[in-house]
Order: structure tokens, then C-alpha cells, then sequence
């Protein structure tokens, strides 16, 4: 294991402090907590919104803190949920009076814990409200089981709730938007190699040199099936495809566009992907309003990538192009 | 009866297990999950084992109770609220008891295996911690005074092996669909130490003591 | 080899369609070229920007051609300097009658194939001008040899110059402050893996498992030293130590940071890295007035970072924060 | 004398040993330097070749002219400058001629290899491709009109062995510092082969025509 780390107990805690050193201005950590907030928080009039869940996932969650995003993050041990506790600090140190919605990725450890934080933090007076993402094509829509994992699609999540929070809208009209958003975000990934899990030592699964696991989620776990080592071009057509079939769009419909790496694969491979992902979108008379290229939210160190569609209209246009201002979110 | 000090034993003989057996709850959990389970679990015992002599407990509600709160706050992924709420319910079943029949500490399971489909929404055969929790407990009430500590070993050990045939419903395995048939749960095979390390604690008290 | 790519000769072109399909209002593609201009070019009454480089460094240098820093960027083969033609066709296409600024990185290549293109320019008219970064202390800084590399702190050149020549500086004033900047700023870099060149297929060079490269560039070559691998502490303190020999600094002065990940370095580990820079800097007094930290200036999919310390005065320090708006570099 | 269809078999000549040492020259330039030397120049001499048969030259010096300006905007990287400009400078000292004498051939490689000298600002010594280019100009200039091609061929070899034992001043492998001992300098090597397809072309045709 290869890190540039100081020890695999120390690495969430050692994140956070440089991430902080790192933005003052921006972002504080509450003392004795795992937990990141806006350096103003809390935001008087504004409805609070915390997201996060296990580390390793950088920069998400503490990167989307900020000024037209999210207003918390809680970082749990690398890829585990943090625990109610933690959550009920974020939600506390972020309540202005006007509620809180809490973002949350759709793994069991994730919904569990933060439901739990959510009863707590009622039980305390405050109000909460939940959405739970659910972008990730590659695993089939079930209510009978955990159902799909929330992967990138998320941060868009984050920006537009974000950005109608900042405009002072209710916690209802914020989870509703968070809920359209849901609704209209699909994502799929894939892995060239796996990653290390720091306390662990090893790699999640093993990989031979012409093998990639395809549909996987960002937990370092393996994929919904491996195949032989594809090009870019068919990298994308695979998980493009896949999440066409699952979220319909017609000539003429609008898209933003994210090709998330996960870690270790550098911008270079990421735009080769983007150029077949947009000219797959073209051919399908798809319009994109825009592409977001970079590591938005990784597995550690593993080389892959995964792309996003978020079917945008007008309202969803307007928010995802408002104002932010976050360590990895920048747009004004 | 069950003792209280009994029951700080078995967080302690817990703990040994899992520090021994955590490469390999971690070697179960990439293989279908995320990796971190054995991780996991003895940062929460650890915690645990620390709190005991720390916060000494009037009777084995509130010595649950304890436990309970440490894991929560210290396990966190899906086996955090999981175990916590197991042993939030064993508390409150076995509230101000200073010792506890065997139909007691049978109800106290019961309530634990409950407390888990609750929380966690898994039903029996969805290759969860519930495989084992859920049979243990209904063995466990059946026998009531008559409770046999092999048998309840026995039919923990049996119910872990039924998960490794199985495809996942809940939990992360469940996204792996038939590629996490062939893999035992992490979390049957993390209960069934539970229940390990719980026998071996009452048989060997039983026999010295 | 495990790359998303499509075949190794392909890389370069794929790159910069996919940059362009991802960012068309903010960049173009100049017709059977491998620039990329801003999308308004040539801005006019504003001295123009030029810098580039071999590819394989992204999200450099296309990553910064926008409003407020480059006007255009050219891109070489991978880690291979482009060709006077190119570099030609970019100061061609962004030079608005107030001369063009060469911002040119020291290797032999880079500084051989970018005079010649100047020559070029002035031959045809064109007012040129000439930066040469040299800002990685690793090497030794001789006038008798090449001289030092410039890496990572070059993006600080693209960005003070930038303002400056976006507030309608003249050329004379744009290359002095670009000077200053270079005369101002140190980096140094290290590595965990080697790194393929797509069409070598091989890695630069072998590293053990418990082995690391001291003080190397930004092309995958070899570093100064080889070292046992270092803990993040260890790593962060043996760089910053070098640069602080070579720029040494006051307490009290200010700076601005970058901890650069070289491709395949999550921003987990490069947090964990900033924890220490910036608890030596504050041991030292030296305030931090910025922190940047992500994949700046990358070599392939290495695994590493480089540390850059820029001392500012008032005048960098206005400079550094005016607006830029960039596919990888945006404030506002 | 030396003639334009030989200049042509050169270039051809040189980018067939330049294919069969790709991947050696990659192995040299990644031991001190970024790993893209072989690519660099089979990418520029493959060019070369092609619009060999494109555009057809009048005379060596239009021939060496466009086979400099391919290689200025082919190559790129250190090489190609240096390349181009060593081409550049053959050809204006060739301006016009269909053949030439060794004597003039061999003006041809001093004013080559001062354009090197000039665009690189490296001295002999320095580890770099003039140490190839300055010794052999040196010795043709020396030789005249007995201008030996084994002798030429000879001097080149060994004083591309000569960049083995040195640590280097210009160029990539100049940031290696002691490190670059004991590898070869692969634009010195380059260089040799590109004698070594000249002495081959010309005394294969010496032989058969
Ligand atoms: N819904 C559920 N009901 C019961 N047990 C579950 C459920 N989801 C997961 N588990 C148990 O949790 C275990 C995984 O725990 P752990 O690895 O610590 O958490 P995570 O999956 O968040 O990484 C699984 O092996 C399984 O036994
Ligand atoms: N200043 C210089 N003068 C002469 N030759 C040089 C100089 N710098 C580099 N070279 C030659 O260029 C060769 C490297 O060429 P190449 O690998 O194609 O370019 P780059 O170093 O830009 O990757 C070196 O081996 C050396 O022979
Ligand atoms: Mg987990
Ligand atoms: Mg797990
Ligand atoms: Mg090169
Ligand atoms: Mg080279």
C-alpha cells in the first residue's frame, strides 16, 4: 500500500485538519466532531443542509460546504457511514430555526444512521427532513431489497438544493427540489484498478491486466460484472447506454453532464471520455447545457470513472447555474 | 442465572475474537462489501472493552445499555445501528436485572433479532446479520428454561453457513446480485462470534464457578 | 498498461475534443491545430497569453485559457515540447496588435521549439515577449547546465500575468510581473509510482513497494534521489525544507500555496499532505494567505505531489485573487 | 560524388533503423530522460519518408530543406529543433546542388553540427547529441576529399560511447545530476544511427552503382 498518509488510523482526522488549513475562510470543524461546516453556519433564515457519509470519497462531502451548496459534512471512517451522533452535531450547528434536510446516499449504513440522527434531532425540537439518492444505474431498482446506490449524481443534488436553499425557500420547497433532482440523475462507473481501504491494507477485489469491473459503486467494492479491458469509447458507450435505457430522453431534451474520475485516473483520460460521451449525446439530438469533467467524487485511489445525466428544465437549469462557492465548487 | 459480570466477560471475550478474526471479517466483506466490517466492529469493542472498567454498571440493563451507546457511536456503516439497537433492546429487556433467568436473556435475543429487522428491514434469507440473529433467538425462547448453550452454538454456526448460498438482498452484497452467491455474510459470521464468544463465556463460568 | 484511452496515438487529439465539447463557451480548437484558444479570441486591446507544453500535464495548460489568465494553449505530443508551427498559429490567433506574452516552461525542448516560434511571430510583425519558469529547486540552478525545470508553479505565472494583461497592462508590464512571479515562487515534487506514456507502454522507471522519487518533474522521468517511502509528515517536511533553503522567508511574510497531486493522488492524501505544510509554515510565522490543493499541473496517472510556495506583496496578492474564470481555475 | 537519390535513401535508410531501435531509444530516454526520444523520431522520419514521394526535390538542398521543415514540425520535444536546425543548415550549405563532393558534404555536417551548437548552447562534453555531431563534422572536415565512411562511422560510435560515462549538463538528463552515469545519451545514439544509414546508403551504392 502506497499512501501518502501518516497512518491508516489517523487519515480521516489528518483530511480534515488540512482541509481546513486549507479554507478558513470557507469551512470550520466542530471541535471533538468529524463534522465540517460553512465558517458562518448558521445561516440565519436559511434551511440547513448536511450531507455526507464515509471518507475516502474526497472531495466530497466537506469540498461541496459553502456559500449555494451544502452547509455540513459528516465524515465517517473511510468508507463508513458516520454515526448518528455525528450527524445530530451537523444538524444542531447548522439549524437556524428554519430546518434542516439531510442529503443522503442510499447505502443501508448511511439511511440507518442518519434516520437515526434525524429522530434524535427531532426528539431536540428541530425539524429534518431526509431525501435518499439513488443514482446508480447499474444495480436494478428494488423495493424489495437495498435498491440503488447514491454515487456522483449526488453532488448535483447538493448544488441545486443548495442553491434554492440560499434563495431562502422552505424545507419543503428544498426537499422538493432535492426529490426532482433524484428523479432525474442517473449515473454508472466503472474501475480499471481497485484501491486500498488504509486500515485494510489491501485491495478491495483483484484485477488482471486486461479486466475492468463494470457498474460498480464507490466503496471499492467489486462491480455488477467484469469485462475485458475496453476502450474510452466503449467504456462510454457501455454506461451510457445503460443509463439512456433507464432515463429516456428524447431529441431535442436537455442534459447536464458529469464525467467523474475516482481518484487515480488524471483529467486527460476523463476528457477522452467526454468526447465520445458527447458526441453519443449529439447523435441522440441530446442538448448539453453543461459538462462537468474532474474528480468529484472518488473511491480513494481507484482508477475509473463514472458518468452522470441530469435531465434538466428550467427551474433545474436556473439553480444548477446559480452562485457557489465551495473548496470544489466554484461558479458564480 | 446470568451475572452481570458474566456479561462483561462476554464484551471482552467478543472483542478477543473479533481483533482475531478481523483480516478475515475484512477478507469477507471485500469479497461482497466494502472491507471495512471487521474494521468496524473492533473499533467498537475496542471502545467497549475500554469503557467497562472505566464506567463500572449497577446491573446488565445499564451494562447494555452502555454497550449500546459505545457502538453506535464508534461502529457507524450498517453494523453500527445494527448491533446498537440489538443491544439498546437487550437492555431494555433485561432493565435493572442484576442477574437473568434463561427465558429472560431468550426474550432479551428475541427483542434484539426484532430490534434488527426493524431497523434494518431485512427479512430471514436476505443474507443478512438476521440469518443468524433471527433463528438464534427463536431457539433460544423455544428451549427457555431448558436453554441449551451447545444448541444455541450449533444453530448460530448452521444459519451463518445458509448465507453463503445465497444472493443479497440488503445490505452492499445486495448489489453484487449472484456474484455474491459463494461468499458467507460478514455480519452472519460476525453474529455468530457474538454468540461464540457468549457460549464460551456461560459454559466456562458454569463449569469453574 | 490500463488506460481510458482509445490507442496511444489518439490521446492527444481525443483530449482536446473532448475539452472542447466539455467547455465551448469558454474555449475553441484553432482548425488543424493542437491550440486551444479562448472562445473569444483574440480579446482585443489585451496583450495575449501563449503557453503550452507536451501533453500529459492536464488540466494544464488548456485547463487555464479563459478570462483572466491564458488566451491560448498548444499541446506537444505526450511530455514532448510542441512544434514551432503550432506554438506560431496560437500567438497568431490571440494577438490583438499589443503583443504576446510566451510563458514557457524550462526544458530544452519547450524553450528551443517556443523561441523559434517567437522568431516566427516577430518575422511576421507580431510583437513577442518571453518567460522562462525555472521554479523547481530540486536541481541545481546553474547557469552552465539546462538549468532548472519549471513545474507546478507555472500556474501561478498563467494566473498573475493573466490579471495583469486582462486590466490592459501593456506586454512590457505583463512580462515583468510574470518575472516577479518567477522570481517569487519554488516548488518541489515526489513521487510514488512512475507513470506510461501511452505510446512507450512502459514505465519510466521501476519503484519498489517500499520506495519513493525525491524531486522529480513533471514528465515521469527520475527523480533527484531515490528514498524509503515517507510518511505524509515526513514527505511534506523534506520538500517544504528544500524549498524554504531556496526562498527563505521571514516570519511574518506571506505566501500562497499549492499542493499539487500528480495525477493519480487522491485529494484525500493531498489534504493530509497540506495538514503539514501548513502547521511548518505556521511553526515559522509565515502566513498563508491561499491555499490550493488538487491536480494543478499532473504527469500522467503518477501517483505524488509537489509543494509550490509563491511569496506575495500587495501587488501579486491582488493579482492572484481578481476573477479568472478557466475550466480549472475560477474565482470570482 | 554524392547524390540526390542517395540523400533520398538516406532519410529512408535512417527511418528504417529508427523503427527497429524505437524501442531501444524509449528504454535509453526513460533511464535519464521522459521516455518519448524513439517516438519522437520515428514519428518525424516517418513523415519524412512519406513526403519523400509526395514532393519531389530538384536538388539536395530543396530535399534536406523540406526534410528540415518536416522535422521542425513533426518532432518536437529537444530533438526536433535540433534535428530540424541540423537539416536547415545542410541544406543551405547544399543550396541547389544535385550532387556533392565529400568536401562539400563534409562543410555541410560542420555547419550542421554548429547549428546544434548554436540552437542548444551545449558544449562537447555536455552529454548530449553534439557530442556525435561536433567529432565527426570535425573529422570529414579534417579528411576532405579522402573522406573515409568506415572512419566516419568509427568516430561516431565511439564518441557516442564517450556520453556513457558522463553526467549531463543540458537536456532532461542534466536534472539527474550523477544519476545519468552510466546510461547512454539516446540523442548521441540517434545521431549515430543516422550516420550509420548514411555510411550505409553510401557505400552500398559506392558497391553497386
Ligand atoms: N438491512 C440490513 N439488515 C440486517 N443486516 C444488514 C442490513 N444491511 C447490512 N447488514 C449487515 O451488515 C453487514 C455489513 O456491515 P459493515 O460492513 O460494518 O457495514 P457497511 O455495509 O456499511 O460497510 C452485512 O454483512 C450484513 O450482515
Ligand atoms: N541543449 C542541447 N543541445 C544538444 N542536444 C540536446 C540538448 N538538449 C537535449 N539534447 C538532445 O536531445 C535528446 C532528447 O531528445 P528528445 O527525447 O526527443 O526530447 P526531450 O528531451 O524534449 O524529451 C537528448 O538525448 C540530447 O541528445
Ligand atoms: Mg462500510
Ligand atoms: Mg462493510
Ligand atoms: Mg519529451
Ligand atoms: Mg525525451
Amino acid at each position: 500500500m502506497k499512501k501518502l498518509i501518516n497512518s491508516p488510523e489517523q487519515v480521516v482526522r489528518d483530511m480534515l485538519d488540512g482541509m481546513v488549513a486549507a479554507h478558513p475562510h470557507l469551512l470550520k470543524n466542530l471541535p471533538g466532531t468529524q463534522v465540517i461546516v460553512r465558517a458562518d453556519a448558521p445561516v440565519s433564515g436559511k434551511v440547513g443542509l448536511v450531507s455526507g457519509g464515509g471518507s475516502g470519497h474526497e472531495p466530497a462531502h466537506a469540498g461541496y460546504v459553502g456559500k449555494g451548496m451544502l452547509d455540513a459534512a459528516v465524515a465517517g471512517e473511510v468508507f463508513t457511514s458516520p454515526t448518528p451522533d455525528q450527524v445530530l452535531e451537523a444538524i444542531k450547528a447548522v439549524d437556524s430555526g428554519n430546518g434542516v434536510l439531510l442529503i443522503i446516499k442510499n447505502y443501508t449504513g448511511d439511511v440507518m444512521n442518519f434516520e437515526m440522527a434525524a429522530e434524535l434531532a427531532e426528539a431536540e425540537g428541530i425539524r429534518v427532513a431526509k431525501v435518499v439518492v439513488n443514482d446508480d444505474v447499474a444495480v436494478e431498482n428494488s423495493t424489495y431489497t437495498t435498491g440503488r446506490r447514491g454515487i456522483a449524481g449526488t453532488v448535483f443534488v447538493h448544488k441545486i438544493a443548495g442553491a434554492l436553499a440560499s434563495r431562502g425557500a422552505s424545507l419543503e420547497e428544498v426537499e422538493a427540489v432535492a426529490d426532482k433532482v433524484i428523479r432525474q440523475v442517473r449515473s454508472m462507473g466503472m474501475a480499471l484498478t481497485p484501491c486500498i481501504v488504509p486500515a485494510a491494507g489491501t485491495p478491495g477485489f483483484q484485477l488482471g491486466e486486461d479486466e475492468m469491473e463494470i457498474g460498480l459503486g464507490i466503496h471499492g467494492e467489486p462491480g455488477v460484472y467484469r469485462s475485458k479491458l475496453l476502450t474510452a469509447e466503449e467504456t462510454a458507450r457501455t454506461l451510457l447506454v445503460r443509463i439512456l435505457e433507464d432515463l429516456p430522453l428524447s431529441s431535442g431534451e436537455r442534459v447536464a453532464v458529469m464525467v467523474n474520475g475516482l481518484g487515480a485516473t488524471p483529467q486527460m483520460e476523463l476528457y477522452i471520455v467526454n468526447k465520445t460521451v458527447s458526441e453519443l449525446l449529439e447523435e441522440r439530438g441530446i442538448a448539453v447545457h453543461k459538462t462537468f469533467v474532474g474528480p468529484y467524487m472518488t473511491s480513494l485511489e481507484m482508477a475509473g470513472c463514472s458518468i452522470t445525466l441530469l435531465k434538466l428544465d428550467e427551474e433545474l437549469t436556473d439553480l444548477l447555474d446559480a452562485p457557489a462557492r465551495t473548496a470544489a465548487w466554484n461558479n458564480d | 442465572m446470568i451475572t452481570l459480570k458474566q456479561m462483561e466477560t462476554w464484551m471482552i471475550e467478543t472483542h478477543r475474537i473479533l481483533q482475531e478474526k478481523k483480516d478475515y471479517l475484512t477478507q469477507l466483506d471485500q469479497a461482497i462489501g466494502d472491507g471495512d466490517h471487521g474494521i468496524n466492529l473492533v473499533r467498537g469493542f475496542k471502545e467497549v472493552v475500554g469503557n467497562l472498567s472505566a464506567q463500572s454498571s449497577p446491573d446488565i440493563g445499564t451494562l447494555l445499555r452502555n454497550v449500546a451507546m459505545t457502538l453506535l457511536s464508534k461502529v457507524g456503516g450498517a453494523s453500527g445501528p445494527l448491533y446498537g439497537t440489538a443491544f439498546l433492546k437487550m437492555s431494555t429487556a433485561l432493565k435493572e436485572k442484576v442477574e437473568a433467568s434463561p427465558e429472560e436473556f431468550a426474550r432479551a435475543l428475541a427483542e434484539a433479532a426484532d430490534g434488527i429487522q426493524m431497523r434494518g428491514k431485512a427479512q430471514v434469507g436476505d443474507k443478512t446479520m438476521l440469518d443468524v440473529w433471527k433463528p438464534v433467538a427463536d431457539l433460544a425462547v423455544k428451549q427457555g428454561s431448558r436453554l441449551s448453550w451447545k444448541d444455541l452454538l450449533e444453530c448460530s454456526r448452521q444459519h451463518m453457513e445458509t448465507t453463503r448460498d445465497r444472493a443479497a438482498k440488503k445490505g452492499r452484497a445486495a448489489y453484487l446480485g449472484e456474484r455474491a452467491v459463494g461468499h458467507l455474510d460478514p455480519g452472519a459470521v460476525s453474529t455468530c462470534y457474538l454468540f461464540e464468544a457468549l457460549v464460551k463465556t456461560l459454559t466456562r463460568e458454569e463449569a469453574t464457578g
